[in-house]
């Protein structure tokens, strides 16, 4: 069980308000500490057209759920949110955020960085970085299943 | 019996389609494989290299030595990339 | 040096806004992670009227300038921001906010949770807990000072 | 010399002033301070307890033991709990 936390898991074309995503979560007498992570799309080379993300519709969102219940089983959090986009993205927009509720900052980081580790490996999203006549699928980095042998 | 199988991302474009009906006996997500590859060229391309495949059973992921046993779709895809 | 991380420092009575601020951050097409941190005033015990935040002016701008400072040279940031209110407070309300920008993921909240360890114990703010008919100063927690040793 | 010297928090409290211009030859921080407790009781009771006194000198965290040469602001306050 993930305790009292609220899930909010959002898998979306659309863009999303940071603020308004954040203020969600500051409710309650309890909640002394949100943090949020918000992921952007990287010219990286220059010349990116627009990045395309394309993900598993139904796994998506069991997978995010999953993660989120079990980052609120393993620490005390009032609020966890997930967003995520997919479709056609432009460079410096914004793909996903997480953020996370707790009383205390240690609990809230440290929420936040499981749920980003977790969702880099093991939610079905892939990322397809489009230039002027070519494209190509972004490979996953031996880093990111690495970082979750930490948790 | 018939399973739903998808294909994502490089495997989806490999192979030319995102999901099809298949009517099989393998017992496995490998025996499976085996038989979409002596299938036509293209799926022999796009499974080539397993190690860069990952499987989904019924949107759980899953491993090549699984059974296929009760399993309505089966999903195969690269390392995720999110994020 | 902080080499060419942007650095925002606000101290204040008023309230701010989590999504501007976070958006001012999102600039570059070289920014591919934004965490922030907002800190709120908790109840703890029942009966919180309000709480009072009292700086040393002067000085507290050029604490907070140094540790931001400090985290511009050790990761690599393409901007830092620090929002820290005073005044009187009432339960609930943003005390305080910091957020960071990066290339990667791990910079960004790395940083942020720096900030964070640095600006409790080398800030100068005392915090001041008003209930119906008394009143207490926070007490520092030596947790605060000990979490430092990690950086 | 003369030295400005602020109190912050319960020692402010304590004290009951926030800022003060004082006229002392003390060489040191602590100097200072037996010179302040001695001057009155409000004083000696703010600083009881000097493990619980941080200071500052010209904004910058210092120690107690540290030198007065030069200074133009001593500052006086518990251990902070911002954030």
């Amino acid at each position: 069980m993930a305790g009292s936390a609220h899930l909010r898991i959002v898998v979306t074309t659309d863009d999303f308000d940071l603020g308004a995503e954040a203020s969600r979560l500051e409710s309650g007498p309890d909640t002394g500490a949100v943090v949020t992570f918000t992921g952007r799309v990287r010219d990286v080379s220059g010349g990116l057209k627009h990045m395309e993300i394309e993900h598993y519709p139904g796994m998506t969102e069991r997978a995010l759920t999953e993660i989120a219940e079990k980052a609120a089983r393993r620490w005390s959090l009032s609020a966890v949110t997930i967003i995520h986009r997919h479709g056609s993205l432009a460079p410096g927009d914004r793909i996903m955020m997480v953020a996370t509720a707790s009383r205390h900052r240690n609990a809230a980081f440290q929420a936040a960085e499981f749920l980003m580790d977790y969702l880099k490996s093991r939610a079905p999203f892939w990322k397809k970085e489009v230039t002027e006549g070519s494209s190509e699928w972004v490979s996953a980095r031996d880093t990111d299943e690495k970082s979750l042998t930490r948790w | 019996m018939t399973v739903t199988v998808l294909y994502f991302a490089w495997l989806r474009e490999r192979i030319g389609l995102g999901r099809e009906d298949v009517t099989t006996e393998a017992a496995t997500v490998a025996d499976l494989v085996d038989e979409l590859k002596s299938r036509e060229d293209r799926y022999a391309a796009a499974f080539a290299d397993m190690t860069t495949v990952k499987v989904a059973l019924d949107q759980e992921l899953s491993s090549l030595d699984a059974s296929l046993a009760g399993v309505r779709e089966v999903a195969f895809f690269p390392p995720m990339t999110g994020g």
